[in-house]
């Protein structure tokens, strides 16, 4: 939970002689998909059930709603925050969407708006963490564990004992409806990658994100000012929350305050099974959306070849060390700093 | 630094001379008044209601429950909430405990059935009057404690065998089906799936595929629902789960599947359930009244602390009963689909009304 | 547009107004006066040297300069303007830049990302990126220094002195902010290059004469006559003079420096008894091999520092390391007092009575928020400790000793070691491995990086007096001339391998041009 | 020695050795905060400051102040424990699995089992060079399934009380055993840790560990250390877990980890290593006991308590944290 300063970078290399400059994707980036497909080979190999076309679409539709949040989360993670707030942001979009299109408790049903304005609360609440963040200078960690209970409060009260249905056609259809053998959310989830990628590569909010994970106080000494956009980014990740938990509304056909129950982790897990530095400044959406596929493949082949739901958990936790292990150990240096 | 080493010295220093002048001792402050005394003013009656959280339908309709009974006897339900969480519960009833206890009635949802003994002991020291539903250790007495007034559940092993039942009537008498359980480590649970498997038992040729937990909630039964769906394909003729909440992220699994040839049933009558038994996309469901639960507990508890009915009244099958539960299904649905308190429920001479007899 | 107006050449004025001029400029620290009135003229089209010892006020000025430090007192001009400035895009936009004395490049970004870092300008519009005018831009700056990095090249994959390249080619991004020729601050730039790669800078700066007003900060008093057209001296927070570096050596700029007649040769070239040569070396290194270097044989005798000289990737540093346990060795033998090394770790080490002084102060070699007794204290934890306990009055009293023992100047022995100037922290560095009084072989990786010609001269006289103590030393010098000045026998590194080894007793030093020979 | 040449005159450093008043206020902040916090309660419901409620708080804090404890060494030297409360969960199983066998030995079992799973992770972690975010993450979901495999998924209960009984009593009638213990060990881990050159190379680690590493100080050892202890923490806070609550379960703790890592932060432990105390993490987890069991009790409505809660430790990290510190707020 560090950085590293531009110091050590600079002796890295120095160290490792020298390097031909490269644009490109380098070994170390390779290890997440190497390990996704040998997963999937293997439960391919151990479950005729896995290996199935209804399964494969199965586990990428069960990845949408993890996919979305994680987009999110990487570009605070990129920048060497954490982000802890999904659960209640999840939370509180979901029940305002669930509210605000068709359903049982009132008269609403503004559809599309409906969504655009759980997404908005979404970011509101992100936004939050990012103020608290750079005007009281409060760790992230704790700033967006705050945000998550406030989200889970707000939820609460706008859920006031009577579960929100949605009647919406639209919304339920997103779960429902198929698009080349995907349902709508998962194409959703797609263009958010998509979208997340084109953030990070060619926004300067994405590159400003990158560069503070890398070395923030030169931002600072190249006359950036770095607190709009660590505020932009946490209201950027916020949205995404916001939008997965009107996925997850979607998928559920109610507004539940437990939406968000558990996605915090798992996104984290994700992005960084992935290739994506706590420490910041290393990684990306496509990195993280590996992590993702690697993280659903392992619990729906889990399932599939029948290992006992009390040991998933843990064989998923094993996997993941080995995973991040077998990345690190190559690279491993002596004197390393490892945090 | 500074903070350090003063403070390590001026607290080491006092906790050991607190300890060698006093010794120790078994008793906090206060507390351990008399149980069965019953005297209490009737305005000076504290109701607590504590459920795990107000976002769930049914708990929320059992705080809401409470408090139409507190306004009923002009006092108000404080709602406590502890979010699923057994240690938060045990640290709310212990602060609570350790206020003014005399006269305050508390009618608990014990997270677990390993959560009643401490709740139980705690109330027992500080004399309050506790009711507790739903989760209990079988080998926990409550005839063997004074404020422990009475324990409520449903019979859990009737609940499961009879959606059992009709599930496999809604199969045609064969088939496979999946169950989904609860949270393993409750009493409910592990009885209704008891339950399930007396009703395997009575109708051979329905199948049990696969069972997995889905720990009670809507969206883990939907994945796991997904998942099996995949796994056993059209061989699932029907689910089975432990709860309503599990059911209905189970038929949104089915919706999304495209999936319309499969019976569901669950447990509790949350009113989605009910709303889905009528459109006929649900089979059947339990009877579980929150509303009632939520006001008969603080009921009871007041009605001793009064003084209008003595612990030692309260005859031994009525200190750990089931109540009264009817099996749901689209011919009578329309008599549950709004659930009221009646206020004649909650009189201390109709307390035990909705008794099917003492816990077995 | 006033500056427009004010700029216009007057034929009644014969000389432009000076591109920058600093006018009685104060500033106050907690219980220090950084600044105490300097004046200061930076003309068009000139290369200005800087000097002044640590703690003269250098680094305040010059932050200062490009607003970050805001001055209690005096004024500064911008091309005749009377100019307040508030931070460095302030700076920036009246046309001053600085290179920073630790690079000051983001890692993971490309080195185009980083020259219009915080003034893309056209590179990217509303928020979005475009790659290819970006890279245009880069190559813009890139060009205007020779310079032939591929602009999308991240810039961790780049070499120490291409990213010294970066920066020049990122300040000089600053021009694109006004119509002037812009003023360019370089403070220290050459501190971690090797020679060529200073010779390169060199030609750059003489370019940049060309439309742009440079001022250049070095403790390298040589190179600032060198490159410079003319050099002001700081001295204690204020101005001592000026001198045209055509007319000056460096004896009298550091006369000026100290105020007083200083001893231009610093090294103290080895005034005690020569070591025995024919007996046993202490240290004996053969076939030493590890990722960047092979086959290394080296023998160190009790009282002798032997240098090392080499170009970046002569693979110098990671031997010194090596031998410390911080560098993973794949095959040879290193024997200490007869004893074989364990280089397993650095723990090892220290124990066996090995010192190793790391070339980043900062990251490595200090601990910047724990204080100078802790710092000092930190290896030999039995210097201080009675058993296992610490004893605080025991740990004072060495600590006391050994500040004053060197001269350290710290406010408090509970002070935080970042708050002391470098060469003071430099010496708690070294305090560590002789608190104890058992080290046997000091490893010094560029102990003098950074510092001025006072603490230089300090550090030099220590070592002297160490190795008269019978500790063997390594020496990685900064300079070849130091490796010289302060080497009893050096040995010459290329390509991981040690080619050559030369002996340079006091009176018959080899000159830098032998060196050189052999080290390319 | 010569004298130097330096003949440039010494800045008049008047820069002082000993802490300003602002810097003294800053360390107690967590104090201040945990009476303001206090003080707001008391406003909020004036029968909420009696000795029985503040013994009762204390006494529930007492689980949470050893696992902050422990977690708080792992934080100084730079890391992150998530495992503290799925092990504390195995632990409670371990000890209701153990007692009729191991008797009266079982809580030094349980403390001697955690510790060397902590250390485990601690091997783990320093020998493989994985981050101790994610071999911590990767315990906390296998300490879970170990602990749902071993119990059967359900509680099991401890009929045998006398073991953990004494844990239950009254120091001087008021104060809690447990929380007793709790203050003894921060006492004697931050008593160990200020005698012994520990406390010099746990923080030299936490601030720069490559120039700890450079220095010759154990950074390996001391990290696995750290583990260790705070593994052994998990354990003593399990067994004080089964005190309360007469059983172990294997989801017990699970909640408690964010509420630990809560407590450290605003304490004022910054989570970047180096700078910290456990006192700091004992006036923290006394903080954050008051907001989780004082909020509902003088009132607060369950979704407001929430609200407040996220507010309220935001705010008071903003309080405690010693920003000169840490240069760079993540």
């Amino acid at each position: 939970m560090t950085t590293t300063s531009p110091a050590d970078a600079d002796r890295e290399v120095v160290h490792a002689g020298r390097p031909r400059p490269r644009r490109g994707i380098s070994l170390s980036d390779a290890g997440p998909p190497i390990a996704l497909v040998v997963i999937f080979g293997v439960f391919a190999v151990l479950s005729p059930d896995f290996r199935t076309v209804s399964n494969v679409q199965n586990v990428l539709d069960a990845a949408a709603v993890l996919a979305v949040v994680t987009c999110g989360i990487s570009f605070v993670l990129m920048m060497g925050s954490i982000d802890l707030s999904a659960p209640g942001i999840m939370g509180a979009s979901a029940i305002a969407v669930a509210l605000l299109v068709a359903n049982n408790r009132n008269d609403n049903d503004f559809g599309l708006f409906g969504v655009a304005v759980a997404v908005l609360l979404g970011a509101a609440l992100g936004c939050l963490s990012g103020l608290a963040l750079v005007v009281l200078k409060v760790p992230s960690f704790m700033t967006t564990l705050g945000v998550s209970a406030v989200g889970l409060g707000v939820a609460t009260l706008m859920f006031a004992g009577v579960q929100p249905n949605v009647t919406d056609p639209m919304l339920e259809g997103w779960a429902v409806e198929r698009f080349l053998g995907l349902a709508h959310l998962t194409w959703i989830a797609v263009a958010c990658v998509l979208v997340g990628a084109l953030v990070q590569r060619y926004s300067r909010l994405g590159r400003y994100a990158f560069a503070i994970g890398g070395a923030e106080e030169v931002l600072g000494l190249s006359g950036v000012r770095v607190a709009p956009y660590k505020v932009a980014v946490f209201t950027m990740a916020g949205a995404f929350y916001g939008l997965a938990g009107v996925l997850v509304t979607s998928q559920l056909g109610a507004g539940l305050v437990q939406a968000g129950r558990g996605y915090d982790f798992s996104a984290i897990t994700a992005a960084v099974v992935g290739g994506t530095l706590l420490s910041g400044g290393r990684g990306g959406i496509l990195h993280s959306v590996v992590g993702v596929l690697l993280v659903t493949v392992l619990t729906n082949g889990l399932v599939q070849v029948g290992v006992s739901p009390y040991w998933q958990g843990g064989v998923q936790g094993l996997i993941v060390v080995a995973a991040v292990a077998a990345a690190v150990l190559p690279q491993r240096r002596r004197n390393q700093v490892t945090k | 630094m500074k903070f350090t080493s003063r403070h390590t010295a001026a607290v080491i220093g006092v906790t050991l001379a607190a300890a060698t002048l006093t010794g120790c001792t078994e008793e906090a402050g206060g507390g351990g008044t008399a149980a069965a005394a019953g005297a209490c003013d009737p305005a000076d009656v504290t109701l607590v209601g504590q459920v795990r959280n107000e976002s769930n339908p049914y708990e929320a309709a059992w705080l809401d429950g409470g408090d139409a009974f507190a306004e009923q006897v002009g006092l108000t339900q404080e709602r406590l909430t502890y979010d699923g969480d057994s240690t938060r519960q045990q640290e709310q009833i212990s602060q609570l405990l350790a206020g003014d206890t005399e006269c305050l009635v508390m009618n608990v949802l014990p997270n677990g059935d390993s959560d009643t003994p401490p709740i139980v002991e705690g109330a027992e020291e500080a004399g309050a009057y506790l009711v507790t539903q739903w989760n209990k250790p079988a080998d926990l007495n409550v005839t063997d404690y004074d404020s422990w007034l009475s324990h409520i559940t449903y019979d859990g092993v009737e609940s499961g065998k009879q959606i059992g039942d009709a599930l496999a009537e809604a199969v045609g008498g064969s088939g496979g089906i999946i169950a989904l359980q609860g949270i393993l480590d409750t009493g409910a649970a592990k009885d209704r799936f008891a339950g399930l498997e007396e009703s395997l038992a009575a109708n051979p040729d329905v199948e049990l595929l696969d069972d997995q937990t889905a720990n009670f909630s809507r969206a883990e039964a939907l994945e796991v629902t997904k998942t099996l769906l995949t796994k056993h394909g059209d061989d699932v003729k029907g689910i089975w789960a432990a709860n309503d909440d599990m059911a209905l992220g189970a038929l949104e699994a089915l919706q999304q599947a495209g999936r319309d040839d499969v019976a569901v049933v669950g447990i509790d009558a949350v009113p989605d359930a009910l709303t889905a038994i009528e459109d006929g996309t649900m089979t059947a469901t339990v009877s579980s009244d929150g509303p009632w639960q939520g006001g008969i507990g603080l009921a009871i508890g007041y009605c001793v602390a009064t003084g209008e009915l003595a612990v030692e009244d309260i005859a031994a099958e009525d200190r750990a009963w089931y109540a009264e539960q009817f099996l749901i299904e689209q011919d009578n649905v329309a008599d549950f689909v709004s659930p009221e308190t009646d206020e004649a429920d909650f009189a201390c001479d109709n307390l035990f009304s909705r008794s099917q007899g003492a816990m077995s | 547009m006033t500056t427009n107006l004010q700029t216009q050449p007057d034929p009644r004025v014969p000389a432009p107004a000076p591109a920058l001029e600093v006018r009685s400029l104060v500033k106050h620290y907690p219980g220090v006066k950084a600044l105490d009135g300097v004046d200061l003229v930076v003309r068009q089209h000139e290369v200005l040297g800087l000097a002044g010892e640590n703690g003269a006020g250098k680094s305040t000025l010059l932050k200062a300069l490009v607003g970050l430090v805001r001055p209690d007192g005096g004024e500064i001009w911008v091309r005749g303007e009377k100019v307040r400035l508030r931070s460095v895009v302030d700076a920036a936009d009246h046309g001053i830049g600085m290179v920073f004395q630790e690079q000051s490049l983001v890692p993971n970004l490309t080195a185009a990302e980083n020259i219009v870092l915080g003034s893309e300008g056209p590179g990217v519009r509303r928020g979005i990126y475009r790659w290819s005018t970006m890279r245009r831009l880069a190559q813009e700056q890139l060009d205007k220094i020779g310079s032939h990095i591929d602009p999308l090249a991240r810039t961790d994959t780049l070499t120490f002195a291409d990213r010294q390249m970066v920066e020049i080619a990122k300040v000089l991004r600053i021009e694109e902010r006004t119509s002037h020729p812009p003023v360019i601050i370089l403070d220290e730039p050459t501190s971690v290059l090797e020679s060529k790669e200073i010779e390169t800078l060199f030609t750059q700066v003489r370019r940049l004469r060309e439309f742009a007003s440079v001022v250049f900060v070095s403790h390298r008093l040589d190179e600032v006559l060198d490159v410079c057209d003319r050099v002001a001296v700081l001295r204690g927070g204020r101005s001592v003079g000026e001198v045209p570096a055509a007319d000056a050596a460096p004896a009298d700029l550091h006369r000026m420096m100290i105020g007083s007649t200083g001893s231009d040769d610093h090294y103290h070239g080895g005034a005690g008894e020569r070591p025995d040569e024919a007996s046993r070396p202490r240290l004996v290194v053969r076939g030493l091999s590890g990722k960047s270097f092979r086959d290394v044989d080296l023998d160190v005798h009790a009282g002798e520092i032997v240098g090392i000289v080499g170009v970046h990737g002569s693979g110098r540093e990671d031997v010194c390391r090596a031998l410390f346990g911080a560098e993973p060795t794949t095959a040879g033998e290193v024997v200490l007092d007869g004893e074989k090394l364990d280089l397993s770790g650095t723990r090892a080490a220290c124990a066996a009575g090995v010192g190793y002084v790391p070339a980043e102060r900062k990251t490595e070699g200090m601990v910047g928020p724990m204080s100078v007794a802790d710092n000092m204290t930190l290896t030999k934890q039995q210097s201080r400790c009675t058993g296992p306990l610490v004893r605080p009055r025991k740990q004072a009293t060495l600590v006391d000793r050994w500040i004053e023992r060197l001269s350290i100047r710290t406010p408090h022995r509970g002070t935080a070691i970042q708050s002391l100037s470098g060469g003071n922290q430099q010496k708690v560095v070294l305090a560590r491995w002789l608190v104890a009084g058992d080290v046997r072989l000091l490893l010094l990786d560029h102990p003098t990086r950074g510092l001025d010609v006072g603490a230089r001269s300090e550090v030099y006289r220590l070592m002297r007096e160490l190795a008269d103590s019978g500790v063997a030393t390594v020496l990685l010098a900064d300079s070849l001339e130091e490796a010289i000045g302060m080497s009893d026998r050096i040995i010459v590194m290329s390509d991981g391998r040690a080619t050559t080894q030369v002996a340079a007793p006091a009176g018959g030093k080899p000159t830098p041009l032998d060196l050189v020979k052999e080290m390319v | 020695m010569s004298a130097p040449v330096l003949t440039t005159p010494a800045p008049d450093a008047v820069v002082p050795g000993r802490p300003t008043v602002g810097q003294r206020l800053t360390s107690f902040m967590p104090v201040i905060a945990l009476v303001v916090l206090l003080a707001a309660l008391t406003v909020a419901d004036p029968g909420f400051l009696t000795l029985s409620s503040l013994t009762a708080a204390v006494r529930t804090s007492a689980p949470l102040v050893v696992l902050a404890a422990g977690a708080t060494l792992v934080v100084l030297c730079g890391g992150i424990d998530l495992s503290i409360a799925a092990l504390c969960s195995l632990a409670t199983v371990f000890f209701a699995l153990w007692l009729p066998d191991l008797g009266g030995l079982t809580t030094f079992a349980i403390i001697a089992a955690t510790g060397a799973i902590g250390a485990l992770q601690g091997v783990a972690h320093v020998l493989f060079r994985i981050p101790s975010f994610i071999v911590t993450l990767g315990g906390m979901s296998i300490f879970s399934a170990i602990a749902l495999v071993i119990s059967d998924a359900g509680p099991v209960r401890v009929v045998d009380r006398d073991a953990t009984n004494w844990l239950t009593l009254y120091v001087g009638g008021v104060v809690p055993m447990a929380f007793v213990v709790a203050l003894v060990l921060v006492a004697a881990v931050s008593l160990v840790l200020r005698l012994t050159p520990l406390e010099s190379w746990i923080r030299a680690t936490g601030y720069s560990e490559s120039a700890a590493r450079l220095a010759g100080a154990p950074v390996d050892r001391v990290k696995i250390a750290a583990f260790t202890v705070s593994g052994a923490c998990a354990g003593l806070a399990a067994v004080m877990l089964v005190s309360r609550n007469f059983s172990g379960s294997p989801t017990m703790a699970d909640n408690l980890l964010l509420p630990a890592v809560a407590a450290i932060v605003v304490g004022g432990t910054a989570i970047t290593g180096g700078h910290g105390s456990l006192w700091r993490s004992l006036a923290g987890a006394l903080v954050v006991t008051l907001l989780r069991v004082g909020l509902p009790i003088v009132g607060v409505p369950s979704a407001y308590e929430q609200i407040l809660y996220g507010a309220i430790i935001v705010a008071a990290v903003a309080l405690t944290l010693d920003r000169s510190k840490v240069l760079i707020i993540k």
